[in-house]
């Protein structure tokens, strides 16, 4: 199996879902395939012997059904409390941001719109930079998406995070990087022949590190 | 042949049910009922569009606004039509002879409204509400002329009816498929002067 | 029949045992009301529509069937 | 294509036909209203788009495990070419293969075969039917030849991006391709209108609702669901088509367009879609399980109704395409109870095809075979769906390869697993001969262990973060690692492996029409009206004085009272 670091708050909550599901799906899948294959080779046919005439009416043959009916019921009560616990964590609420980025999708690239270094969005030292996101680790941040022509999609693998832009819009969501390290940021809607090509990289940052970023590229955009 | 495929005759043959409504006005009604969703389609469309509009202005700042009375008087063309289409069904079962007259004032009323349509959509060109002029004017031709086009084919399917008729060779089945998709020509323009206009 | 209705009780049970809170939404700031309650209004008469009118045309197309068979002159 | 397949039909059919009258060539096989020869051409249209379409399916896999290299028989592959490429094949395998095979040919050859009609009730609709279906198809191909090359902003052709030919390049291409498949689901609208009609008012006499052989039922129910959910697919399909050639501004934010107004429209056909073809997928696995198992079906009214809740509930379940598309994201938790849910009835029907196992007396043939894989792959599909249905998952999983794996798990099993099933069974019905079953085994093993080893992969890559339709993988440097490529290497060369076992398949067609042993009437022993007639039925079905009368179930087998193990729904007593 392919590894993929956990880098967001939200990442280990959605890993679990997953793997959640993997288990209840996995028995189920387990024990329907088990016994198909054994009924396969159970009633394999045999010269000269009949077949059983049941048509499934019956009350102790109707249980056969209505029982594992009822179990998948259940499960299925269980992974919806699991997903809608998880999707409301994500994408519904909201914690309070330490900073606030703007992410513009467009033919095929991404721009990345830093608060710089007084951490207000359109202030006159806002850092733009294309496709290299710099955040800071442990800081919440919350980020609004927008996109120029077409719709883009923002995902970062790694914090298990996606979201489509769309032109018009303003999308809001947030995430809080756990761990640094520089990662991939894909583009996960078609968006014309340059849509293979519309990566960045996203690059968490101790507290140190993003200060002198800041510093480094604010003087380096200053006029 | 082999003794299973043959049924013999003096088995009780059970008798082949009649169908409970005839196909041509079933394949119809199933035909009718896509177009429904079709339409639903467009309004809803339209909804969406016109939920958003910039400040709730629609229609839009300086687009002309719709004849709002002078095509309810044109409806009511419409709508007298479909009521005579009824009358011409119950006519039809008497004597289908008779029946040849409302047939032929539905279809006067019917092109009435068409062509007043189509008076006033030259007028609202002139005035300068145009397809690409706004979403607003998009969606008044899109929807409009969406039923315009199946008024025009159902015209021309009553008008077949008539020639039938006149000639003697109009059945009640076809009678009631040309009428039922007249009657969904007729009932759905309501809702779309609803949605459009008001 | 009445399976499909029990599952859809469940499921209804199981949405109000969820917490009012699901309802919240902090994060619809970004566009208009009027326009979400219209996205979620054509959702519901999109998908009601066409359940709707198979359901009736089923109970008149079983009506007539009985109706035909109790009176087979009827339909004539 | 109609050509070719009248020519060999000719030599075929025309044994049968003393009879009848002799038409000419042209208006006997080309503009025929019988629906034998109808579903032919579906048939065979159908298959030729799946070889195309599976050609397109080998140059973009050879693209991504072996990115820049000149694939074989095709060349470089450009950004362009390959979102082109990927559009298509999607395109075809679901509109053109899948909804023509499995719903136009099956329904049109059996439908009236098995309720005992000696047509389909509008013939000439049926007719028109096919060719507008063919006139798309030959739209289709031709939107991939025009300048600027085919469409290429996916199957979903989601705009802005296919709104314009500023934003995809395509300009042309992009148009001719919403004709194309505008067309198409015309086709179908007058198909389904006929198969809903012939099913309801030609039964035989005696044949009640539930003696209706599961299949038909099937192919009526997704009829019905196709016809309620495509219109407004269609209006938006005429807004898109509006926006492109004649500058509107429906999709155009700028102008006071909804962007996301195409997707409200678009899954909302395009979720029952899928149940669309699933539905005739089960009713033929269904059959064919209950002949080769020797068994009454468990439980028939269990069967209809849960595919009647499948499609009522399928028009609840759409939005969970849109989950992380930018709607409203309290509707996500209302879809995914209702997508939770719709896992009930699929798993019921699944469980009654696994429940007629039971107590049967199971013979391996190769229709069977390919019966079971479908139920043996589907699990697969069905149960990776409920990753995909539960909102929290799917942020993770959403358009990566995950959710490809998933629905190629469903559609391979529906699309490729239902027709090969289908063909093998009703074969000798529809030629007169039976199919070579050692030929027929091998193409079986030849295409399910192949067709693992292309989207086990893809799982294992979907879950590593890979995304969907992205031509070459080396500008991601996470996902550009040698364990990544062997990955992709390992499904490309199963692809290889499976097509080239397609061979077998085509070969014993041939062989087995032209040299393979008579078939005879009822060559499975099976109950169904359409094997109480010749092989293959003459024109009109059956002699009118032997149209058949119904007097039981078509799932009768092994019944107590009876001798042999099967009972013809057409015997009285």
């Amino acid at each position: 199996m392919l590894e993929l670091v956990q880098a967001s708050t939200y990442a280990a909550d959605i890993d679990r879902l997953i793997l959640f599901i993997g288990v209840i799906v996995g028995v189920w899948f387990l024990l329907a395939e088990g016994i198909f294959f054994w009924l396969i080779w159970k009633f394999r046919a045999k010269p000269g012997e009949r077949t059983q005439y049941l048509d499934g009416t019956e009350k102790n043959v109707k249980k056969w059904i209505t029982i594992p009916h009822a179990l998948v019921l259940v499960c299925d009560v269980f992974i919806l409390v699991g997903a809608v616990s998880v999707w409301y964590d994500v994408k519904q609420q909201l914690p309070d941001a330490d900073s606030t980025i703007r992410v513009i999708g467009q033919q095929w690239a991404w721009t990345f719109q830093h608060p710089g270094a007084d951490n207000e969005l359109d202030t006159s030292d806002d850092i733009f930079t294309v496709n290299d996101l710099h955040v800071e680790v442990e800081k919440t941040y919350h980020f609004q998406l927008e996109s120029r022509d077409v719709l883009h999609s923002f995902s970062v693998p790694v914090f298990r995070l996606k979201q489509d832009a769309i032109p018009g819009r303003s999308i809001t969501g947030w995430f809080t990087p756990t761990r640094t390290g520089e990662h991939d940021v894909q583009c996960s809607e078609i968006c014309g022949i340059g849509h293979g090509v519309m990566a960045a990289r996203i690059h968490i940052e101790d507290a140190n590190t993003h200060a002198a970023w800041i510093t480094r590229s604010s003087a380096a955009t200053t006029p | 042949m082999s003794a299973e495929s043959a049924t013999p005759l003096t088995a009780p043959r059970p008798a082949k049910p009649k169908p409970a409504i005839p196909s041509g006005v079933l394949g119809v009604l199933i035909f009718i009922f896509t177009e429904i969703m079709f339409f639903s389609g467009l309004i809803s469309a339209h909804t969406i569009v016109k939920s958003q509009a910039a400040g709730q202005m629609w229609p839009p700042y300086g687009q002309p606004r719709l004849p709002v009375g002078e095509t309810a008087l044109n409806s009511l063309a419409l709508l007298v039509s479909g009521i005579v289409l009824v009358f011409t069904w119950f006519a039809f079962k008497r004597d289908p002879e008779r029946a040849r007259i409302p047939l032929l004032l539905s279809i006067v009323l019917g092109s009435v409204f068409v062509g007043f349509q189509g008076v006033e959509w030259v007028a609202l060109l002139s005035e300068g509400l145009t397809m690409q002029s706004s979403a607003y004017g998009g969606f008044f031709y899109l929807i409009v002329g969406s039923h315009a086009i199946h008024a025009v084919g159902a015209l021309i399917a009553l008008i077949w009816a008539y020639d039938r008729s006149s000639k003697g060779l109009l059945t009640s089945t076809q009678l009631g498929t040309v009428s039922a998709f007249w009657y969904f020509v007729v009932l759905v323009w309501p809702v779309l002067y609803w949605q459009v206009y008001l | 029949m009445m399976r499909v209705g029990m599952s859809t009780l469940l499921a209804f049970l199981a949405l109000s045992a969820l917490p009012e809170a699901l309802w919240a939404c902090p994060v619809c700031f970004d566009s208009s009301d009027e326009n979400r309650q219209a996205f979620l209004a054509t959702t519901i008469f999109l998908s009601i529509l066409p359940l709707g009118m198979v359901a009736g045309a089923g109970i008149y197309i079983r009506k007539r069937v009985r109706g035909s068979r109790k009176n087979p002159a009827n339909t004539k | 294509m109609a050509e070719t397949l009248a020519e060999v039909q000719k030599q075929e059919v025309h044994g049968h036909d003393h009879d009848h009258h002799d038409q000419g060539f042209v208006s006997k096989y080309i503009f025929s209203t019988d629906h034998k020869i109808i579903a032919m051409q579906y048939l065979f249209t159908g298959m030729l788009m799946g070889v195309i379409g599976g050609y397109m399916a080998y140059v973009f896999r050879m693209q991504l495990a072996f990115p820049g290299i000149s694939v074989p028989g095709f060349g470089q592959v450009s950004p362009g070419e390959y979102n082109s490429l990927i559009t298509n094949h999607g395109s075809i395998m679901i509109f053109w293969v899948a909804m023509p095979v499995l719903i136009a040919a099956f329904g049109n050859y059996l439908i009236p075969l098995m309720i005992g009609a000696d047509d389909m009730v509008f013939p000439r609709i049926n007719r028109l039917s096919f060719q507008v279906f063919f006139i798309s198809s030959v739209v289709l191909l031709l939107s991939l030849f025009v300048e600027g090359g085919g469409f290429g902003g996916a199957w979903t052709s989601y705009p802005p991006l296919s709104a314009s030919g500023d934003y995809n390049l395509t300009q042309l291409g992009a148009s001719l391709w919403l004709i194309a498949v505008a067309l198409e689901f015309v086709a179908f609208l007058l198909g389904g209108i006929n198969f809903i009609t012939t099913l309801m008012n030609s039964r035989a006499p005696g044949m009640k609702a539930y003696d209706i052989p599961m299949v038909c039922w099937m192919i009526v129910i997704a009829s019905i669901l196709f016809m309620l959910s495509v219109g407004p697919l269609l209006a938006g399909a005429v807004m898109l088509l509006f926006d492109q050639t004649l500058n509107t501004g429906f999709y155009d934010p700028a102008r006071g367009g909804d962007p996301i107004l195409w997707q409200h429209l678009f899954w909302f056909f395009g979720h029952p879609e899928v149940y669309v073809v699933l539905l005739p997928a089960i009713g033929i696995t269904v059959d064919v399980m209950a002949t080769f198992s020797r068994k009454k079906l468990f439980g028939y009214k269990l069967v209809l109704y849960t595919a009647v809740a499948t499609g009522v509930l399928s028009f609840f379940v759409w939005a969970h395409h849109q989950f992380i598309a930018g709607i409203d994201p309290r509707m996500a938790n209302v879809f995914t109870v209702t997508t939770l849910l719709i896992s009930v009835p699929i798993a019921e029907m699944l469980f009654v095809m696994i429940a007629t196992l039971y107590g049967g007396s199971i013979t391996l043939t190769t229709p069977m075979l390919w019966a079971l894989a479908f139920l043996a792959e589907f699990l697969i599909g069905g149960v990776t769906g409920i990753f995909l249905g539960a909102s929290g998952a799917d942020i993770y999983f959403h358009d990566t390869y995950f959710v490809l794996a998933h629905f190629h798990y469903t559609f391979f099993p529906i699309a490729i697993i239902g027709t090969f099933c289908a063909f093998t069974y009703w074969f000798p019905k529809m030629f007169g001969k039976m199919m070579n079953e050692t030929l027929g085994k091998i193409h079986f093993w030849g295409t399910i262990i192949p067709f693992n080893f292309i989207f086990i992969p893809l799982f294992v890559l979907g879950m590593g973060g890979q995304h969907r339709r992205i031509y070459n993988f080396e500008h991601f440097p996470e996902i550009a690692g040698p364990e990544y490529f062997q990955l992709r290497q390992i499904a490309t060369i199963a692809l290889l492996i499976m097509l080239a076992f397609q061979v077998v398949f085509f070969f014993n067609v041939v062989m087995s029409w032209w040299k393979g042993e008579k078939a005879g009437k009822n060559p499975w022993k099976a109950n169904t009206l359409e094997w109480t007639t010749e092989s293959p039925p003459p024109h009109g079905n059956w002699p009118v004085e032997e149209l058949p009368t119904v007097y039981r179930g078509p799932y009768e087998y092994g019944h107590p009272d009876r001798e042999e193990d099967y009972w013809p729904q057409n015997l009285p007593g």
